[in-house]
């Protein structure tokens, strides 16, 4: 059994608990063991490095300093922007001794900071500390015949100095693991671009746009639902989802669902657990393709050069 | 520290196999508390080897000399003997092929006082870096610390350190015994003998200590590991370590720390650069 | 006892008007070892120097002090009238009381009298160590080694043969020709490069002076400047040239498919080919790494169809070795593979292609015969996107530097699309011109006005699917707006990097490479063609990206250098050279490791006079050491001396004073 | 008509410079930035145009502009920087100076955006945590814009999306003690 | 840690030996040992620009400054010169490739070592100048200069036996 110290984050015990509650139920099927932090604190978010500097490391700092007190040595984050700021908090605290040092001042009665434990995002542990043949192994019911748009939004793989993980362009790690749930994986352009998140409540006109540009090219890839990491991505595809058909006057019908219920109903959890009715946009439709194995279409080559470079003999 | 009976068996073994010629090890010196080295040639001589934490002279001197030229010499080296070691294999002074070598991972050799000798509180490396056969239990690559006496020279003023620098080359009588003791100084003629040196210098005056000295420190700067043979050499008792840690210190802190023989090729700091080495005390 | 001779310049009012002459005159003749001290207006003329002939002969001397302008000036007008004297010419000094002192004291007479006299102790301290010196003459082999044979190579074997001197030219492929041959047309004059290159191959290989050794590698390289010898690998080729005539059977009825490099892999080639029509030699080879009958041992269907039994499976790598007294380097290019650009979907897009892969397809002799084509869907395009500075330009994801050419060839791909497709429109990403060479901005302005490619000025950002398009997002910085463009065939000109076999070939040969791995030159701008290991010069670009005319300009230049170095039987050289003394050395090859020539090696002596025990020391390779001195400021037991500079010659100027 | 060579130095460029540990001299104006930014087609200056202004020295348009504030630190532009400037960490530094120094960009939406991330960080300094819903509601109270995403409300709330109680860590006081010290910090600067 | 050069009227004193003083008027020898590629050929061209610097320098030319032994340091203080300038090309501009950055090591270790038994820091001194950079010249030599007869006369281990 592993362990794992967890660090939900607000969105978790509030927008996103359909998150927080597969993921959990993933875990236990995955036999690793959530530690959840009692006394966490919000991260800060954009708003306090966007504000000010000593803040937006003290708040993330605080977490760090809580979760050395448990014997995991990960700690795993839910939502991607608690992720970033937690990362990037450590990042700069274990380059820079002496900040470490003065941030560390202002939650002194909380400990002293090590960098022992270290952060990772949910995406990023199933990939690399369960893997993808545990995962598949796991299966109960497959998703084939599900066609899936994964979104990573920035935050997760970007920026690469800091999260050292996957590809900031065209990252691959959460299509793998859809596909090892037996779902296809379309290729899709829009994986890392950004949704405006920290706008989604100051300048929603941005977000509509942003999103409304996500959704667009997510359909024309012919996915059947988009796939997402992160709580504040999924809220913004989600729930604005309607308000974008309006104002943009197209019709996209593309839920969007969290990798954890998927991996929950490949686990063979009930559709019950996914808490589905959470969704604004209806899922019911999407899920349906499950078992529907269509004619499968030519296959896609991935690079020009892999065929030609065979050689062949008439 | 006291691996006599180890190095006695090690040493008989080798020459019942017929592995060396020349042993060279400490034995005990019959007047005084003090250990001196000893050239074994004859199996019957071996029990005199002994090796205490008084082994205190840096044996690679010895290997410079004709007689161990062109012989299977079996010899015991320190940490700082070992580098020494190394910058002789690195400058082809000796064949690594010819030599046995029993590294000692050093706990430090008490100086006259039978206190722990400086330069082994402030050793870097205790343990040999080269050895076919190895004695005692490393302990690693330590923290590398300015040497105390240069620190607290440097602290003064500048008037008081020319002083105090001129009584030592006031007490410098030229024996040349700091040359003669260290191993690194195997020149066939040495510089400051050569003809258009001796024309300009004198002899035995403070102006030709000077010379010779810094020239001699220079010489070693970057290739000296600190043993301290010469030191125990001078028969005017002179601080010669503060000029070669002076160098070390300047070394270490401006070219990506270097030390001296601890790796094998690596030929010394002046015979490398880096474009990143320091330029602001170039106008 | 030295007897020196001063003579010193007046210069006209040079130095006379701010030095004291007749006082230095003076003072100096009062110096030990001096035996005449003369004046005159201007010791450079004819007069002056029968002066110094004269004093020379009627006063025995045993060296000469000039005082007059820096040596940098007329040192070798006096040591030439040493040497007409009789006198060994190094036996001269110069004091430079000019530009070191009239010149930069004119305030002060007294000051700048008092430092000429200094100048002039100094210079006669140094004299009196000065030692007779000879210059130095290696025999040379006259034989030059031209490694790579593309247009840089085969200009230079071209030029160097062509003066009567004997070239071994190597060439890694089957054939000569090069990344030239892979091109359709050359800007900025639009002639098929087909048409200049193939006369040239056809030279090189009927011309008597050249050797060429195709399919072949330098594998060592010993020796120095003049007298080098080189081991050539052949590799084993399974065709015996001797025999085939080319008639073509044996690839026709070749089984076995393959990529086709010189096409880009855009077609295949057969496991027995020429690597392209016009080749030369015009003989196939097989590839061993896809030949099933080397392989597997089954098929054989060349060897069967070949009338002349040509086809040999037993052949194996051949050692060629050759005595040479130059080497030109000629390896020319390799293109960056775009993958890093991910936010482009480069790989996983089948129209984005390479600009050498667009160069293919609009060649008349490529795989799709001279129109462009969409790789995915085999349309013509009519929107083509060109991106420029792919690598170049980029150091997150490619290279520093500018790749020179891409701007010049984007604005020709711009044209040549125009001239394949009639309604077809191109855009070209920029970030800025550069167009500096002959007719090349007109060139441009002709890509601009002629065929109105759209020049856009700004990066892309991003490339992305919609329907079967490409859409291309970029800035124009021009509007400042954002831009995106519906594109059905996206071009990336991507950036000329070293050949990944340089830093190799560089050790190999002993010379150096930069952090690129392109090779280095010896002075980046008065020696732009030597390396720093006498002898080995470079061509083209495996020195730095260059266009044609630069890399013609360059090989041509080699040869030049190559036919200098040849012009005697032996060659000659200056004496200021290091010299060891072996009885001091105590062969710690420190020196070895200082010097940037490699110049230093080592040899074995007796340990003493009719010793059998020996000893390592060093030893100076005259013809290849430059004097740089590194040696013997190391040089713990001054063993090692550095003939015009040695340390008694410095010691004695700083004690002069 | 913009009139260079009066300052000698450009301390504008500096204390960016400073601030964000990232080098503007770099930039070499390839807009590769510009068209990365999903926020390019909002901003009245784009990052490429904002590199520029700074090595101009213009810091009056530059503190002003709403443009900085339209940065969502997504990192998408320094990912494909051939120069690998680090662009968000220089908004960032420019939004810190246009607080330290006390600009005040005019129009509405920087308002806005302000406002939002001051109740923000209000509000973790009073429950250690965010409480979404509230949030939203003391925004749309304090940009007095009382019916701005009002349609969505209900429906979250149906949907369970919103929760309406809200949870606070038990530590609040530890938060409030770090805020003094923050604080302190930066005005010791 | 350097001592303070000590302002006196009418006098200077000799920084390393407080009891020795020369006159106001005493001008101290600069050994001026420069690279002939850059730095021998930057200082002709002083000369030919007509650029005036103080005449206290006695210029050695030699072909590179990796050619610079410390030990022609050690001399040139040990008899006339109260300092030493040694000029070379800039790093990278090195006729020879390398030659100076192997020179820059030993330039420093020796200026330090000097420095550390007893003389000024100024004593010894470096520069770069390339053969285009004619006014540097004057300037470098204008400083050292300046530089050195603050220091005042220097007596230390100069020879007592030769000349």
């Amino acid at each position: 059994m592993k362990k794992l110290t967890y660090f939900p984050g607000c969105s978790a015990h509030g927008t996103s608990e359909e998150f927080d509650h597969t993921l959990k139920l993933v875990m236990k099927t995955l036999d690793v063991e959530m530690e959840e932090i009692p006394d966490w604190n919000c991260c800060g978010a954009t708003s306090a490095h966007v504000m000010t500097e000593n803040l937006a490391y003290a708040l993330p700092l605080r977490n760090l300093v809580l979760a050395e007190k448990f014997t995991g040595n990960i700690m795993g984050i839910a939502c991607a922007s608690c992720y970033s700021r937690m990362k990037t908090t450590k990042v700069h605290m274990d380059e820079n001794p002496e900040l470490a040092k003065k941030i560390n001042s202002t939650i002194i009665q909380e400990g002293n900071y090590t960098g022992r434990v270290e952060v990772k995002s949910m995406l990023q542990y199933c990939y690399e500390d369960i893997g993808l043949e545990t995962i598949k192994s796991k299966v109960t019911k497959s998703l084939a015949g599900l066609k899936v748009a994964c979104y990573y939004g920035c935050l997760l793989t970007r920026p690469k100095g800091i999260t050292k993980f996957d590809s900031p362009e065209y990252p691959v790690s959460m299509d793998q693991i859809m596909e090892a749930l037996g779902a296809e994986a379309v290729e899709f352009d829009f994986k890392t671009e950004c949704c405006g998140a920290s706008f989604s409540i100051s300048d929603t006109e941005i977000v509509e746009s942003l999103t409304g540009k996500i959704l667009e090219v997510a359909k024309e890839s012919g996915a059947h639902l988009i796939v997402v990491a992160c709580p504040l991505c999924q809220s913004n595809l989600d729930m604005r989802q309607p308000d974008i058909e309006k104002h943009q006057g197209k019709s996209f019908r593309l839920p969007v669902m969290y990798l954890t219920q998927l991996m929950a109903l490949a686990f063979g959890y009930p559709e019950s657990d996914m808490r589905l009715k959470k969704h604004i946009v209806p899922v019911e439709e999407a899920l349906s393709n499950i078992g529907k194995i269509q004619e499968p279409p030519p296959k896609v080559t991935k690079t020009k050069k892999a065929v030609s470079a065979e050689s062949e003999v008439e | 520290m006291d691996y006599t009976k180890q190095i006695q068996e090690i040493a008989s073994k080798l020459f019942a196999e017929e592995k060396i010629d020349i042993f060279i090890g400490y034995r005990q010196n019959a007047f005084d508390d003090n250990q001196v080295p000893i050239l074994v040639t004859v199996p019957a001589d071996v029990p005199n080897l002994i090796f205490t934490d008084k082994s205190v002279l840096n044996l690679t001197n010895y290997l410079k000399f004709e007689h161990t030229r062109n012989k299977r010499v079996g010899i015991v080296v320190k940490g700082c003997d070992s580098r020494a070691l190394n910058m002789l294999l690195t400058e082809s002074q000796v064949k690594r092929e010819n030599l046995y070598v029993i590294g000692i991972n050093c706990t430090g050799v008490l100086n006259e006082k039978g206190e722990k000798a400086q330069n082994c509180l402030e050793c870097v490396m205790p343990d040999a870096v080269v050895y076919d056969e190895m004695i005692g239990t490393p302990s690693g690559k330590k923290e590398y610390s300015v040497n105390v006496d240069v620190k607290e020279l440097a602290a003064k003023g500048l008037v008081e350190r020319g002083e105090y620098f001129q009584e030592i080359f006031e007490n410098c009588i030229r024996c040349n015994a700091c040359r003669h003791s260290c191993p690194l100084c195997y020149c066939t003629k040495c510089c400051i003998d050569q003809e258009s040196a001796v024309l300009y210098n004198g002899s035995n005056t403070p102006s030709s200590a000077f010379h010779a000295l810094m020239t001699w420190s220079l010489h070693l700067a970057g290739r000296c590991v600190d043993c301290r043979n010469c030191e125990k050499a001078c028969p005017s008792h002179l601080p010669l370590h503060l000029l070669h840690k002076q160098n070390e210190m300047v070394i270490y802190e401006n070219f990506q720390q270097h030390l001296a023989g601890m790796e094998k090729d690596d030929r010394g700091a002046f015979y490398k650069y880096s474009m990143k080495d320091p330029d602001d005390f170039i106008m | 006892m030295a007897r020196v001779g001063v003579f010193t310049c007046f210069c006209g009012a040079n130095i006379a008007d701010f030095v004291d002459v007749p006082r230095v005159v003076e003072e100096t003749r009062k110096i030990r070892e001096v035996r005449c001290s003369i004046e005159y207006k201007y010791m450079c003329s004819d007069p002056g120097q029968q002066m110094i002939r004269d004093a020379i002969v009627q006063q025995r001397l045993t060296s000469v002090v000039v005082a007059a302008c820096s040596p940098r000036m007329h040192e070798k007008t006096f040591r030439k009238a040493l040497s007409d004297a009789g006198m060994n010419p190094y036996l001269l000094e110069v004091a430079n009381i000019r530009e070191h002192s009239s010149w930069v004291h004119q305030k002060d007479k007294k000051a700048a009298t008092d430092k000429a006299i200094d100048l002039i102790r100094m210079a006669v301290a140094k004299s009196i160590a000065n030692e007779q010196l000879y210059e130095i003459s290696v025999p040379v082999t006259k034989r030059a080694l031209v490694i790579g044979g593309g247009i840089a190579g085969i200009q230079a074997a071209l030029d160097i043969a062509d003066a009567r001197i004997p070239v071994t030219l190597v060439e890694k492929s089957p054939s000569i020709g090069g990344r030239m041959a892979q091109l359709d047309e050359t800007f900025p004059t639009l002639d098929c490069s087909q048409c200049i290159l193939t006369p040239k191959m056809v030279d090189v290989a009927s011309h008597p002076y050249i050797e060429l050794i195709p399919y072949s590698e330098v594998i060592e390289l010993d020796g120095f400047v003049g007298n080098y010898k080189a081991k050539i690998r052949k590799k084993a080729s399974y065709v015996n040239f001797a025999n085939c005539t080319g008639c073509g059977a044996c690839w026709q009825k070749c089984p076995v498919k393959v990529p086709n490099e010189y096409n880009m892999n855009i077609d295949k080639r057969k496991a027995i080919y020429t690597p392209f029509p016009q080749a030369v030699p015009n003989k196939p080879v097989i590839d061993a790494a896809h030949c099933t009958m080397l392989l597997k041992g089954k098929c054989g269907i060349c060897a069967k169809v070949c009338e002349k039994g040509a086809i040999d499976f037993k052949m194996q790598d051949e050692i060629i070795e050759r005595e040479i007294g130059a080497v030109v380097v000629a390896t020319g290019y390799d293109l960056w593979d775009p993958k890093p650009y991910e936010e482009y979907g480069v790989g996983r897009y089948k129209d984005i292609i390479t600009s050498l892969e667009f160069e293919r397809m609009v060649s008349a002799n490529g795989p799709t015969g001279g129109v462009p084509q969409r790789p995915s869907d085999g349309k013509v395009p009519k929107t083509v996107v060109f991106i420029k500075c792919i690598g170049s330009r980029d150091e997150a994801k490619g290279i520093e530097y500018c790749s020179k050419i891409c701007c010049m060839y984007t604005a020709k791909h711009a044209i040549l699309l125009h001239h394949k497709v009639h309604d077809s429109h191109a855009y070209i990403f920029y970030m800025d011109i550069r167009a500096a060479g002959k007719g090349y901005e007109e060139f441009v302005k002709k890509a601009q006005v002629d065929t109105a490619a759209t020049y856009l000025r700004g990066r892309v950002s991003k490339i992305y699917k919609k329907g079967d398009k490409l859409m291309v997002r970029g800035e124009d910085a021009q509007i400042g707006q954002l831009v995106e463009v519906e594109a059905d065939l996206v071009v990336l000109a991507t950036a000329i990097i070293a050949p990944k076999d340089n830093p190799n070939l560089a050790r190999l040969l002993g010379i150096s490479y930069d952090k690129y791995g392109y090779l280095s030159e010896a002075h980046p701008k008065l020696r732009p063609v030597e390396t720093a290991k006498a002898g080995i010069f470079l061509a083209g670009c495996t020195q730095a990206p260059k266009d044609i005319p630069d890399t013609v300009a360059q090989a041509s230049a080699c040869a030049a250098k190559v036919c200098g170095l040849f012009s005697g039987d032996t060659m000659k050289k200056d004496p200021m050279v290091s010299k060891v003394n072996t009885e001091f050395c105590s062969g710690c090859q420190n020196c070895v490791t200082v010097c940037p020539y490699g110049a230093i090696v080592t040899e074995e002596i007796p340990m003493g006079h009719g010793s059998k025990e020996m000893r390592v020391v060093s030893k100076v390779n005259e013809g290849v050491c430059q004097g740089c001195g590194s040696c013997v400021a190391i040089c713990r037991s001054m063993a090692i001396n550095l003939s015009g500079f040695t340390d008694p010659q410095i010691i004695n100027e700083i004690v002069a004073i | 008509m913009l009139t260079l060579g009066l300052e000698e130095k450009n301390t504008f460029l500096e204390a960016i410079n400073k601030k964000s540990g990232a080098n503007v001299l770099e930039c070499y104006q390839c807009g590769k930035c510009a068209s990365t930014c999903p926020v390019s087609d909002f901003m009245e200056f784009r990052p490429r145009v904002i590199m520029q202004m700074i090595k101009l020295g213009m810091k009056e348009e530059v503190c002003m502009t709403d443009s900085i504030w339209f940065c969502l630190t997504c990192s998408a532009c320094s990912g494909r920087c051939p120069r690998e400037i680090d662009i968000p960490a220089v908004m960032e530094a420019i939004r810190h100076l246009t607080i330290e120094e006390n600009y005040h960009p005019k129009s509405k939406k920087v308002k806005d955006i302000r406002k939002f991330h001051e109740i923000f960080l209000d509000m973790i300094k009073r429950y250690g945590r965010n409480y979404e819903l509230r949030m939203m509601a003391e925004f749309n109270i304090r940009t007095r814009n009382l019916f701005k995403d009002m349609h969505l409300a209900p429906k979250a709330l149906l949907k369970g999306k919103i929760p309406l109680g809200h949870e606070s860590t038990k530590s609040a006081k530890a938060i409030r003690k770090m805020y003094e010290m923050a604080e302190k910090l930066e005005k010791s600067k | 840690m350097e001592t303070e050069v000590k302002e006196t009227k009418g006098q200077v004193v000799s920084a390393e030996n407080p009891g020795i003083v020369a006159p106001a008027d005493w001008q101290p020898v600069i050994m001026g040992i420069l690279c002939n590629w850059c730095s021998y050929a930057g200082s002709d061209l002083t000369g030919t620009s007509r650029i005036q610097y103080p005449p206290n320098i006695r210029i050695i030319r030699v072909p590179c400054s990796s050619r610079v032994d410390p030990w022609f340091i050690i001399k040139s203080l040990q008899t006339s010169a109260d300092g030493v300038l040694i000029s070379g090309c800039h790093p990278g501009d090195c006729h020879y490739i390398s030659g100076n950055y192997y020179a820059r090591r030993r330039f420093l270790v020796t200026k330090k070592l000097l420095n550390f038994v007893g003389y000024h820091e100024n004593r010894i001194q470096f520069s770069w100048v390339s053969a285009a950079e004619g006014p540097k010249f004057a300037k470098v030599v204008a400083k050292v200069t300046e530089d050195i007869k603050k220091l005042g006369p220097l007596h230390k281990y100069k020879k007592e036996n030769l000349k």
